[in-house]
Order: C-alpha cells, then sequence, then structure tokens
C-alpha cells in the first residue's frame, strides 16, 4: 500500500495531510510555522506519519503548497496553494465550480473546471485588506478567543460599518466603536460583512458559478460562512477539512503522480 | 498655597496622565493601558499621577485633555489635539524645537512650529499600518517578540536587511523567507525600523522641516530608532530621557492648562 | 540556441536598438550640455514628424522614466518628487519626470535638455496636467493637440462622416496653430517638404511595424512581445520619421522574416503562446519576463505594441500630396486607435487571440496608469464571457517597487501556468 | 408628457425641513426622485461629473441626472475594475449594477482617465448608448467654440434618438433660460455664504444644491427661490469662526458629514463642490444658435477646475483670487483618494499658498468614509493654532 502526503506551509500555520491510493485521508497534522520554515514542515509531516501510523518509506510521493512550498525540502515537487484548494475542494465536493478560500494574508477565487482544473482565480493583490486576518485583529482587541468570534458576532442585530480598509488598523476601529456604546457583536457583524462584501469582489470578478465551496481556516467561523451567503445570496460548502483543503489537493497531486507513473499511458504532458 | 494642573494624553495604546505645579515642574505622572473603557483609563491614570504627586484632586485647577480619546474624556476643562500638545511639550523640553515627529501606534504626525510653539504645517499618514508603529509591533510579534523588546533586540542588530513595507500583513512572508534564510531577527526588525524611519522623514520633508528636530510618542523611545532617524535626516534630534518621551503630548497638555489658568485669572482680575 | 544558428542577422535587431538608443541620448546629452532646448513629447502621439523639421531634439520623458525604473533608481526619483508633495498614488512617471527636472535633467543614461516647448495630445489626460508642471517650471509654451476619441464602443467615424470631418478639422485648425509657435520657438522656419519627408520614413516605418507585429503569428513565435517588443517599440517611438526608424525597421522585418522561414523561435520550447494587456512590470523587467519563459510562456502579442506605437499599428501610410492635412488625419486615427485599444478592448484581443493563436492572456494593470488599468477587469470579464480561454489578472506597477512583491507575482503566475497545464492536459484526454 | 413632481418632500417645510429633506434625498440610495420621473414614463440622461451641457437633454424633455457616485458599497462594481482606483467611478457604475438607478444614455466626459474609461465599461454592461462627451481640451485653440458646437449638435442628435423627441433651437432656448436661472440663484446662495455664512452653514448649502442634480432643475429653482428669504431671514448667532475656502478640484464629492464637521469649527465662504453646476458664471445669451452660445460660455464664461486645461486659468492664481475675493483667511485644500487631476493640482496649490502666506491645510477623503478621526484631529490644530495664541 502506497501513501501520498501533501504539506501545505502557510504564513501562520504548517498542515500536513496523508492519503492513501484510495483517495482516503489517513492522517492529518498542524503545526505553527513560526521562525524555521523548513522545521516546520519537517514536524507537520512527521506528525502526520506518526498520526496514520505510515513509515516514512511507505510515503511515494510528496508536494509542497504555501507561501513555503520552495522550503518543503523533502517534497518531491511543488504546487502552488491555487491549484490545490481547487483539487481539494473538488474532492470534497465534486459538484464545486467556485472555490473561495480564506488564509492568512489573502483571499483566493478560484473557479474550477468539472475535473477540478484551475479556470480562473482572482487574490487581493494590494494588501490583505479585508481578508481572513481581519477576524485575527478583531479578536485580539476585544479579547475573544477566535473560536467565539463566529457564535458572538451571530448574535449582532445592529451591524456596524467598518470603513477601515487596513487590516491591521481593524483593530483600532473595533476598539473606538466600542469607545461610541456599540454592542460587541454588532461589532463583530460587522467585520465579518465587511470581509464578505470584499470576498464578493473577488468571487464576482471570476465569475460566479454554483456550487461554491468555502476553504480555509476561517471557514470554520459560522458567521463567516452566514455573511458570506448572505452577501452572494447563495449557498456555500463547507467541508470538515475545510482547514487542509490546501494539503489535501497536494497529497491528491501526489496521488496522481503515483498513479501516473504506474500508468504511464495517462502521464500529463 | 501651590495649584496645579493636570494633562492627560488618551492615545490609542496608552492613556497619559502628568501634574504640574505652578513653577512648571512635573510633580506626578502615570501610564495605564487605554482598552475601551476611554474615560476609565483617563480617570485611573489621573488618579494615579495625582498619587505619585502626592497632590489631591482639589489643588487641580486646570484639566485639559488630548490624544484620540480627548473627547471622551468627562474630568478635562477643555480639550486640544495631540499635535497642539506635542507641540507645547516639546518646546518646554528642548525650546529650539522647529520640527516635530511622532510615530504612533495608529498615526504618524510630522509637524513644523513657528513663533509661541504654534504649530505652521502638519501633515499626517494614516494610510496603512506600514506607515506607522503598528508595523514594528506587528513585525516583532510575528518574530515572537512584545512590543517592549523591539528596543533591545534591534540594539543588538549588525545591519538592517531591507524590508520593502508595502503591508504590514504582506511583509509577513517577507519576515518567513528571511528568517528561513537564516537572518537574524534583530537584523529583519533593523530593517523593519529603517523602512518605517524612511517614511517618516518623508513626511517631514512634506512639512518641510527644519531643526532642531524632536521625536515624540512611544514608538521612538528606544535608541537605535532615534540613531536611524539621525542617520537618515543627517541631523541631530532630541529626545526626551527615559519614558518622559511618552509624556510629551500631556505634558504640553498640562502646560496649555497652566496658560489658560494664567489668562482666566488675568481676566478675573480685570 | 538562435545565435548559433546565423551569427549575423539573428538578434541584430536587438543590438541596433540599443545601440541606435545609446546614440540618442549621447545626441539628448550633448544638447543638453550645449544648453540647447528641446521639445517634450509623449509616446501616443508624438508628431515626431513634424517637431524633426524644426530641429528639436526631441524627449520622451515617459521613455526617460521607465529606464530609471528598468536600471533599477525609480524609488530615487519617485521619493524626491514625493518629498516635493506629490502623492504615492500618482502615475510614477509623473514623479520620476519631475525629479529628473528638480536634477537639472540628470538620469542613468545621460542627460536630457530642458524644454523649449511641449506638444502633446489628449490621449492620456495626464499628459495636460504633466505639461502644466513644466509650463510652472520653465515658462515655456506648452500646447495640448486635443483629439477626439471614439465615442463609444464600435461607433468609430471616418473621413466623409460629419462627426469625423468635426474632429479633423479641429485637429487640423490645432495643427495650423501649432507651426507659428514651433517658428517662434526654433527660429527655424516651417518647410513642407522636409515635412514631406520625415512623414516618408513614417510611411515606412508604419508598413514595417505593422509587418512585425503579423510576423510574430509564426511558431515558434519570433520575438518575445514583452521583452523584444519594447527595444522595437523604444525605436519606433524615438526615431520615428527619421531615416534610421526607416532602415532600422526594414532590416528588422528582415531579420524576423528570417527566423521565421527558418523556424527559430525566442524560446527553444516555446509550450505556451500569450497575450499581454497593459505595460510592463519595469522595475523588475527581466525577471518579470523569465517568470513566464521559465516555463515555457512566451508573450506573442501586445497591447502595449499597439497603443504605444504612435500609430504605427495600423501602418497608416501618409498622402504625401497633402502632408499637413494628412498628418492631422493620422494622428487623429492614430490617437484614437491607440485610446481604443485601451478602453475598447473586446474585439481588438479577440482578433489578436486568432491572428496570433493565443493559448492565454495575462492583464497588468498596474497602479500608476488609470489610462490602461481602469477597465482591464471588466473588459476581462467581457472577453471571458465571449471567449474560453485562460488568463491571469495580476496588479503591480510599471514604476514603483514599492507595490511590486515578486513572490507574490510568481505565485499567481505559477498557478496561471499549472491551469494552463492541466487544462492542455484534459484537451489531450478528450481528443484522445 | 407633463413633468410629474419628483421632489414633493420640502414643499410646505419650515425652512430646517426644507434641509432636512434635502439631506434624505441625498443619502437616499434608492434615488426616488428619478424612479418617479421613470414611473410617469420619463427618460433619463445620466451624465458623470464634472460639466454637461444638461440643457440639450432637458431640451428633449430628458431629466438630465447628475452621475456622481452614491451612498453605497461597490459590492458588484469592484468586480469591474482594479485596485488603484477612485471610490466615485466604482459607486456610480454600482448604481447602475444593483439597478438602483435605471438611465435611456450615460455621457461621461475626458476629465481623467478613470472617468473615460467609464463609457467603455457602462457600454460593456449596458444595452442603452454609454458616450464619451469631447469637451475641448484645448481651449485655447480659435477653432475649439465651433469644434466645440459640432460635438454638441452630435449630442443633440444622440439626445433625439433616445428621446424620440426633436430637440429644436425654440426648445433649447426654453431651456437655457431654466438653468440661467438655476445657476443664479446658486450665486444668490454662495453670495449668501460669502457675505453672512453664519445663515447657512457649508453641509446644508451644499444639500440645497446638490439636489439640483437629482431633480428637474424646474423644481430646484422654485426650492432654492423660497428657501433663499428665509435663509436670509435666518436668526442665528454669528460664531467666532474661521472663514475658509474649501478646495478639492471635486469630482467625487465628500459626505456631508465631512462637510458638517468642518462646518462645526470653520466658516466655509467659498467652495469647489459640484462645480459643474455652477460652471457657467454668466448668463448665456437667449437670441441667436443657442449651441454656439453654449459652447461659448463653456470656454469664455467658466469658472476653472484641475480636469479643464485653459492656459488663460493658472488654476493656482484663480484659486488665490477665490480665497481673496471670499475674504477668507485660509484654506482646506484636500483631493479625493486615487484621483489623480486632484492629488497632482494639490501640489500646485499647496505650493502657492505657502508662497502667499495663506495658511492651509491638505487632506484626502473618500466618498464613503464614515470616520473623521484623521480629518478632526486636523481641523481642531489647524484652528487651535489660528485662534489661540
Amino acid at each position: 500500500m502506497a501513501y501520498a502526503a501533501g504539506v501545505d506551509v502557510g504564513s501562520t500555520q504548517t498542515k500536513a495531510v496523508l492519503v492513501d491510493e484510495g483517495r482516503r485521508i489517513v492522517a492529518r497534522a498542524l503545526t505553527m510555522t513560526g521562525a524555521n520554515v523548513i522545521r516546520a514542515a519537517e514536524e507537520a509531516f512527521q506528525e502526520a506519519l506518526r498520526g496514520g501510523d505510515v513509515r516514512e518509506e511507505e510515503v511515494e510521493y510528496v508536494v509542497g503548497t504555501g507561501y513555503g512550498r520552495y522550503k518543503v525540502t523533502f517534497g518531491n515537487t511543488q504546487v502552488t496553494e491555487i491549484s490545490c484548494h481547487g483539487r481539494g475542494a473538488v474532492h470534497m465536493f465534486p459538484a464545486t465550480r467556485t472555490v473561495v478560500d480564506m488564509g492568512g494574508q489573502d483571499t483566493k477565487a478560484i473557479r474550477v473546471s468539472p475535473v477540478g482544473e484551475i479556470v480562473d482565480f482572482c487574490m487581493n493583490d494590494k494588501c490583505a485588506a479585508g481578508t481572513g486576518r481581519f477576524l485575527g485583529a478583531a479578536s485580539s482587541a476585544l479579547d475573544i478567543p477566535l473560536d467565539q468570534l463566529g457564535p458572538t458576532a451571530l448574535r449582532g442585530q445592529k451591524p456596524v460599518k467598518i470603513s477601515t480598509t487596513c487590516t491591521v488598523f481593524a483593530e483600532s476601529e473595533v476598539l473606538s466603536w466600542l469607545g461610541k456604546g456599540k454592542k460587541i457583536e454588532d461589532i463583530l457583524l460587522g467585520v465579518h460583512q465587511s470581509i464578505a462584501g470584499r470576498s464578493t469582489g473577488l468571487l464576482r470578478r471570476v465569475g460566479l458559478e454554483e456550487e461554491i465551496t468555502f476553504t480555509g481556516g476561517v471557514a470554520r467561523n459560522v458567521a463567516m460562512i452566514e455573511t458570506l451567503q448572505e452577501s452572494l445570496g447563495l449557498r456555500v460548502n463547507v467541508s470538515e477539512e475545510s482547514h487542509y483543503m490546501g494539503a489535501l489537493g497536494a497529497a491528491l497531486f501526489a496521488l496522481d503522480h503515483i498513479l501516473a507513473a504506474r500508468h504511464p499511458i495517462r502521464q500529463d504532458a | 498655597m501651590t495649584t496645579f494642573t493636570a494633562g492627560i494624553d488618551v492615545g490609542s495604546t496608552y492613556t497619559k496622565a502628568i501634574v504640574l505645579d505652578d513653577e512648571l515642574r512635573i510633580v506626578g505622572r502615570a501610564l495605564r493601558p487605554t482598552g475601551f473603557k476611554l474615560t476609565q483609563a483617563a480617570e485611573e491614570s489621573l488618579t494615579a499621577a495625582l498619587a505619585s504627586a502626592g497632590v489631591d484632586r482639589t489643588a487641580v485647577r486646570y484639566t485639559v485633555a488630548t490624544g484620540f480619546g480627548r473627547h471622551q474624556v468627562g474630568l478635562s476643562d477643555v480639550q486640544v489635539t495631540d499635535l497642539t500638545a506635542a507641540a507645547r511639550g516639546a518646546t518646554h523640553l528642548f525650546p529650539g524645537t522647529r520640527t516635530i515627529l511622532d510615530v504612533g501606534g495608529q498615526t504618524m504626525k510630522a509637524s513644523r512650529l513657528g513663533p509661541g510653539a504654534k504649530v505652521k504645517s502638519f501633515r499626517l499618514n494614516d494610510k496603512c499600518a506600514a506607515g506607522t508603529g503598528a508595523f514594528l509591533e506587528k513585525t516583532a510579534r510575528y518574530m515572537g517578540f512584545a512590543t517592549e523588546e523591539i528596543g533591545p533586540l534591534v540594539a543588538t542588530s549588525k545591519d538592517a536587511i531591507a524590508i520593502s513595507g508595502v503591508c504590514a500583513v504582506f511583509a509577513e512572508s517577507e519576515v518567513i523567507n528571511h528568517l528561513s534564510q537564516g537572518v537574524a531577527p534583530a537584523d529583519i526588525m533593523h530593517g523593519a525600523v529603517v523602512s518605517l524611519v524612511g517614511r517618516s522623514v518623508q513626511l517631514l520633508k512634506r512639512v518641510g522641516m527644519e531643526p532642531e528636530f524632536t521625536l515624540v510618542g512611544g514608538i521612538l523611545r528606544f535608541e537605535r530608532m532615534a540613531t536611524v532617524v539621525r542617520d537618515q535626516l543627517q541631523a541631530d534630534v532630541n529626545v526626551a530621557p527615559g519614558d518622559l518621551v511618552q509624556f510629551t503630548a500631556a505634558l504640553g497638555a498640562a502646560l496649555l492648562g497652566r496658560r489658560r489658568l494664567q489668562q482666566l485669572g488675568a481676566a478675573a482680575v480685570a | 540556441m538562435p545565435a548559433t544558428v546565423d551569427g549575423t542577422i539573428v538578434g541584430r535587431g536587438n543590438a541596433d536598438g540599443a545601440r541606435l538608443f545609446r546614440e540618442w541620448f549621447a545626441g539628448l546629452t550633448a544638447a543638453a550640455e550645449a544648453g540647447r532646448g528641446s521639445a517634450y513629447v509623449f509616446v501616443m502621439g508624438s508628431l515626431a514628424e513634424l517637431l524633426r523639421t524644426f530641429d528639436f531634439p526631441i524627449v520622451f520623458p515617459e521613455i526617460n522614466s521607465l529606464q530609471t525604473a528598468v536600471r533599477r533608481v525609480a524609488h530615487e526619483y519617485l521619493n524626491e518628487a514625493e518629498d516635493h508633495g506629490y502623492s504615492p498614488d500618482i502615475c510614477g512617471y509623473v514623479k520620476a519626470d519631475v525629479a529628473t527636472q528638480m536634477r537639472g535633467g540628470q538620469l542613468p543614461m545621460g542627460r536630457i535638455p530642458k524644454p523649449s516647448i511641449a506638444v502633446y495630445t489628449n490621449a492620456c489626460n495626464t499628459y495636460i496636467k504633466w505639461a502644466e508642471i513644466w509650463e510652472r517650471m520653465y515658462k515655456v509654451p506648452v500646447v495640448t493637440i486635443d483629439v477626439p476619441g471614439t465615442r463609444a464602443a464600435g461607433a468609430q467615424t471616418w473621413p466623409g462622416d460629419p462627426d469625423f470631418e468635426n474632429d479633423r478639422a479641429y485637429v487640423l485648425a490645432q495643427l495650423r496653430e501649432l507651426i507659428p509657435t514651433l517658428e517662434r520657438v526654433s527660429g527655424v522656419r516651417f518647410d513642407i517638404d522636409r515635412l514631406r519627408e520625415a512623414m516618408g520614413h513614417a510611411n515606412t516605418m508604419n508598413t514595417m511595424w505593422q509587418r512585425v507585429l503579423e510576423l510574430n503569428a509564426a511558431r515558434p513565435s519570433v520575438f518575445n512581445a514583452l521583452s523584444d517588443g519594447t527595444i522595437y517599440l523604444g525605436v519606433a517611438n524615438g526615431f520615428r520619421g527619421a531615416p534610421e526608424g526607416a532602415r532600422y525597421f526594414t532590416e528588422l522585418v528582415e531579420e524576423l522574416a528570417y527566423k521565421s522561414a527558418h523556424g527559430i523561435g525566442t524560446l527553444t520550447d516555446e509550450r505556451y503562446r500569450l497575450l499581454f494587456i497593459g505595460v510592463p512590470c519595469y522595475p523588475i523587467f527581466r525577471r518579470f519576463t523569465e517568470m513566464f519563459t521559465e516555463l515555457g510562456g512566451t508573450f506573442v502579442g501586445s497591447t502595449y505594441l499597439r497603443f504605444a506605437s504612435g500609430g504605427a499599428n495600423l501602418g497608416l501610410t501618409y498622402d504625401l500630396d497633402h502632408p499637413l492635412e494628412s498628418l492631422a488625419e493620422g494622428l487623429l486615427i492614430g490617437v484614437r486607435d491607440a485610446m481604443d485599444n485601451m478602453f475598447f478592448q473586446t474585439d481588438i484581443l479577440i482578433r489578436m487571440l486568432d491572428e496570433l493563436g493565443a493559448d492565454g492572456l495575462v492583464y497588468h494593470p498596474i497602479k500608476s496608469c488609470r489610462t490602461v488599468s481602469t477597465g482591464l477587469a471588466d473588459n476581462r470579464r467581457a472577453l471571458l464571457a465571449a471567449r474560453d480561454v485562460p488568463s491571469l489578472f495580476i496588479e503591480s506597477d510599471m514604476m514603483d517597487r514599492r507595490v511590486v512583491s515578486e513572490a507574490q507575482l510568481k505565485n499567481r503566475i505559477d498557478a496561471f501556468f499549472e491551469g494552463l497545464a492541466s487544462r492542455r492536459a484534459q484537451a489531450a484526454i478528450r481528443t484522445g | 408628457m407633463t413633468s410629474p413632481v419628483t421632489f414633493p418632500d420640502w414643499r410646505g417645510q419650515s425652512l430646517d425641513g426644507v434641509i432636512t429633506a434635502c439631506r434624505e434625498l441625498l443619502e437616499d440610495d434608492t434615488y426616488p426622485t428619478v424612479r418617479r420621473w421613470r414611473e410617469a414614463g420619463g427618460t433619463v440622461a445620466g451624465h458623470f461629473q464634472v460639466y454637461f451641457p444638461e440643457e440639450i437633454a432637458h431640451a428633449a424633455g430628458m431629466l438630465p441626472f447628475k452621475v456622481r457616485g452614491g451612498p453605497v458599497e461597490p459590492t458588484q462594481a469592484d468586480s469591474r475594475f482594479g485596485s488603484y482606483l477612485c471610490s466615485i467611478v466604482k459607486t456610480s457604475l454600482e448604481l447602475v449594477l444593483s439597478r438602483r438607478v435605471e438611465l435611456e444614455l450615460f455621457v461621461t466626459h475626458p476629465i481623467c482617465d478613470a472617468a473615460r474609461n467609464l463609457a467603455a465599461v457602462w457600454g460593456r454592461n449596458f444595452p442603452y448608448p454609454c458616450q464619451i462627451l469631447y469637451l475641448p481640451q484645448n481651449a485655447n485653440s480659435a477653432h475649439a467654440a465651433d469644434y466645440l458646437r459640432g460635438e454638441y449638435d452630435r449630442l443633440r442628435r444622440t439626445v433625439e434618438a433616445v428621446s424620440g423627441r426633436a430637440v429644436t433651437d425654440e426648445a433649447l432656448r426654453a431651456s437655457l433660460a431654466v438653468f440661467n436661472t438655476n445657476r443664479s440663484l446658486l450665486r444668490a446662495l454662495y453670495a449668501l455664504k460669502r457675505d453672512a455664512p453664519w445663515l447657512v452653514a457649508a453641509d446644508e448649502a451644499y444639500a440645497l444644491m446638490a439636489v439640483g442634480g437629482l431633480i428637474p432643475r424646474e423644481e430646484h429653482n422654485a426650492l432654492l427661490s423660497a428657501a433663499l428669504p428665509q435663509l436670509r431671514e435666518r436668526d442665528v448667532r454669528r460664531h467666532d469662526r474661521v472663514r475658509v475656502v474649501f478646495e478639492g478640484g471635486f469630482c467625487e464629492q465628500p459626505p456631508l458629514d465631512l462637510l458638517r464637521a468642518i462646518a462645526r469649527s470653520c466658516y466655509v465662504v467659498d467652495d469647489d463642490l459640484l462645480i459643474g453646476l455652477r460652471w457657467i458664471l454668466e448668463d448665456i445669451p437667449l437670441t441667436g444658435d443657442p449651441l454656439h452660445n453654449l459652447a461659448h460660455a463653456y470656454l469664455e464664461q467658466s469658472s476653472y477646475s484641475p480636469v479643464q486645461h485653459d492656459l488663460r486659468k493658472p488654476k493656482e492664481e484663480m484659486l488665490l483670487h477665490r480665497i481673496q475675493a471670499a475674504g477668507a483667511q485660509a484654506a482646506i485644500v484636500t483631493a479625493a483618494k486615487m484621483c489623480e487631476p486632484g492629488l497632482e493640482e494639490q501640489v500646485t496649490y499647496t505650493h502657492a499658498l505657502e508662497a502667499h502666506g495663506v495658511p492651509f491645510f491638505v487632506s484626502e477623503f473618500e466618498e464613503n468614509m464614515t470616520s473623521f478621526e484623521t480629518l478632526e484631529i486636523q481641523l481642531e490644530t489647524f484652528v487651535e493654532n489660528l485662534l489661540f495664541d
């Protein structure tokens, strides 16, 4: 039994996923990227091996992805997280045509074909305005744990209008709204809506097509899902694995290589 | 019997209070995190400053509030902006001051002074965090250092690594690359300082800077920052000793309070 | 490797281009040292044909500015202009030029003379604001030649149409008003025969330039529209109406035809033929192209070689029996076409895709230039609705390295090629 | 078709009621007046900032609607544009993409490179005519007026085709008269701002003026004729405030709250807000060829703006003259974020003010900004250091 691995080195976290030949996820692991990127990749991979009780030599192919993909020194090749998120999303939800990924410093809108190939994509170019990082800022400003942001926001009745474009200043605007006596849940709802609004702009740029799958760490945030669906006027798929979608896609690409090597007929150009 | 005036500077991160006697001597000061209860922060910092001065609240005849929370301070007699206040504070500490640079967590402010410590021309940079102290704090936090550690850290740097500083968040991926290439955090931090100072010097040029220069604001309190500014300006700069640099605006506010008191006194006599 | 196939003719265009460019700047530097004045013009509607006949050294501030970026000193110039009060958000060309003027014309590749006149069209509105800066700096005549563009998509008018004639009369009147000013400033009398001669050279260049663009339909493509093309473009503008320009393009056509006949491409392994839309990323000019060529992609066409070629892309032939009237008409149609290439782009791009057999498009909107960038995202939508073709949309700048993040560009470009590859693989499977 | 009353809300109101009604109309992102006009069978000619010869559309019985962005999130328009763009261009397109406003004709101008692009973007998204009106950028050519007359004639033909109504010279003269009246009323409003600024705050004057771009001019004339005498009679205390000129090369308009913030500490005695409505400075003669008169007035009897090039109007001198004519002691110079012409002019303005010792401060704004902290700090610092010793 051969295994394939995907390692997604993001700006804050590094994730690894192992799949078997049946495209089943046998293990996943997450570590903080921190200062030593190479080690982070190594650790995530090793943790996944332990978790799946798989020996390193059983892993025939490793694909690195994410900002630090070239730092996955033990990897066989690299694929951008854009392709990987697309691939992962289609694997989880085969009818996916549009993927929205909210990551550490950018939001990606990806349009995929029925077979999971990237048809088109757009990302925030200018700065990190309106990305998931906004939530990190809000959580530290309000001193509410990240996983509580969503539930709190959903209690909001009168969302405030967040005008700050700079993610870093979200913190101070959130505080100034508090200073003006606004309710925490209304502020948070406003924060979520402003992120959803910007993401919708990106999604429209690649041309919205159902089904839409929402990936990335932020996809676990219930309020983000709500506000995004509201702003799109469409429902979105969210997988249990949303956080690992990039690593999963990478692992699936790795598996392609293993299988293609066995059946040269299907070898890609 | 001596009367006192107080200045309260409600900044985005810290609230500072200072108490002056009628000889314009600083008899007490205190600093508290601002948080989001601005009125409370102002109240607490003033109480603490009075305690440190051993002065009773009733002996304070005039209180001036400044900083971004100036309008939320219930107990003040009047509010002025931190540009106006810092101008008074800086010229009190360094009478030759003509140009002031204030790098705060949220904004960067440059002002040129005219006679009587009046602000003649000023510029603010609030476009994005890349141009403010938040840029340094983010970079530091990202490498696992606290804001207080920035100074000591940079002090150990051999040379600065170029950091583009387009976006405080995007800078992180640059930082990753440098770190994984084994660049010392100190040199990266130093690079961030250089990039920030570069922006602040641009702001200074826009107000038609002229010596003497005085630096105010929390971010500038560590020595290397001032050194980098000196290098880029190729001029000497004044920095208030110790943590007094953070109190410049509060001091200016208290001084304005005293000025106002004298005018009122004169008016009462007349 | 192309060069090994034939040492003499292949690569001649790039070498001669570089040489002409050096000579041109040597001339400008000499003029500056001698304290001579010059005519400042812009690439869209430069009127170089006319200005040459008054013996003006011709300065293209756009080209000077982009050179500071290519030579990696643009940030110094931009900072100086921003210190002077210019916003980080405005055109980098303008700012680099302001700094150049404050430095007495000093540039990395030489020195440029001060203007004694500026002549420009409204092809880009920023030209007008730019000229106002020189007017204030030097108190010299700045002349707008107002060239009305196409009023709406697909609504071009042609000779005989009352609306066209209204525009033509306006442009012609402005040219007639310009001539006495040129005589006054230069002290040279207007000589219609010299104009005829210059326009003759421009005719040759126009015909040849159009041929150059067509020749890249060859497989493999014979020049990279982004890297090589920009060199050609420099000559097309700097030597418009000059014999050197006419000769250069005649020889270039010869070279490219030769390469095409012998199957000599710019890439040893040309996998993807791309179109470029916008203005190049000069702060990392060579690297930007490499990020594509490394992955087997080459640019077979670029809107830049159309809107910035002074109308040469149309292959217009002036009527030398009526020089001034024909110049007016050429200016009107040429500048109008440049604007159409920026505003009413969809059909033009579809034609380019077909004629050049391109596999994908790369849109490069930039911070500096709203003229070329404003409509790109919408145009892309329209194009993708009309054609199922892969496209990449990346924002950076032509001057300001502060907004050019190589790591991010690379990430997007890699993803684009992954898309191209999987799409090609799927196509292969479908067709068996 | 008999033109409907699109804006009844102000009638029978007190002065404050009238002003409130105007404010509400300005901030209403459903554009009720345009809707009412179309429901009554009227056609609408949307024209982008800064100047448009509204008389020509008016003479065809169309409602000239000033397209000047709006208080909306450009969630759809964002996908049509890049990052480095002013807000007004985005929100203007958002108004039509979101169907808040529906038009029969859209006209933009070569005032800047972003605005000119709008004709292409708009045209790709809507079936009705979307054009560029090429107002002359060489005002100093002896031929400019003839050319412009020809261009106006082209516009006349377009408008006739869209409205299905012939635009006769008679109809044009009638329209010229309506707009002459409107412009003289606006001149009176500005005279009041200059002579007795305490009677009308900056944001109030703006609201009264700006609704003109949303309603038929006949209605606006009635509104201004009713409001002006009441303003003059107003019983308000005169405050000790700085007299300033507010200059912004305005195409994009600042939010009312920004004007309100300025009004708290300053008397704005002149400005170039919505300068297009006031572009023509004198009544246009009603005799002779109306199109020629209109073209002539654009070139020869007009105000100034960073987006019009005329060697006879060096902008910095025009600004200094405006400050002096209004008896202002200082200037507030602003520009819309990402506005190329505005930001370029700002440099010249500030250097000229510096040289002439006119106190000023510089800022940038965005129509949809909601926090004014930076502006307030600047305003307060500015005023503190002008008023107190």
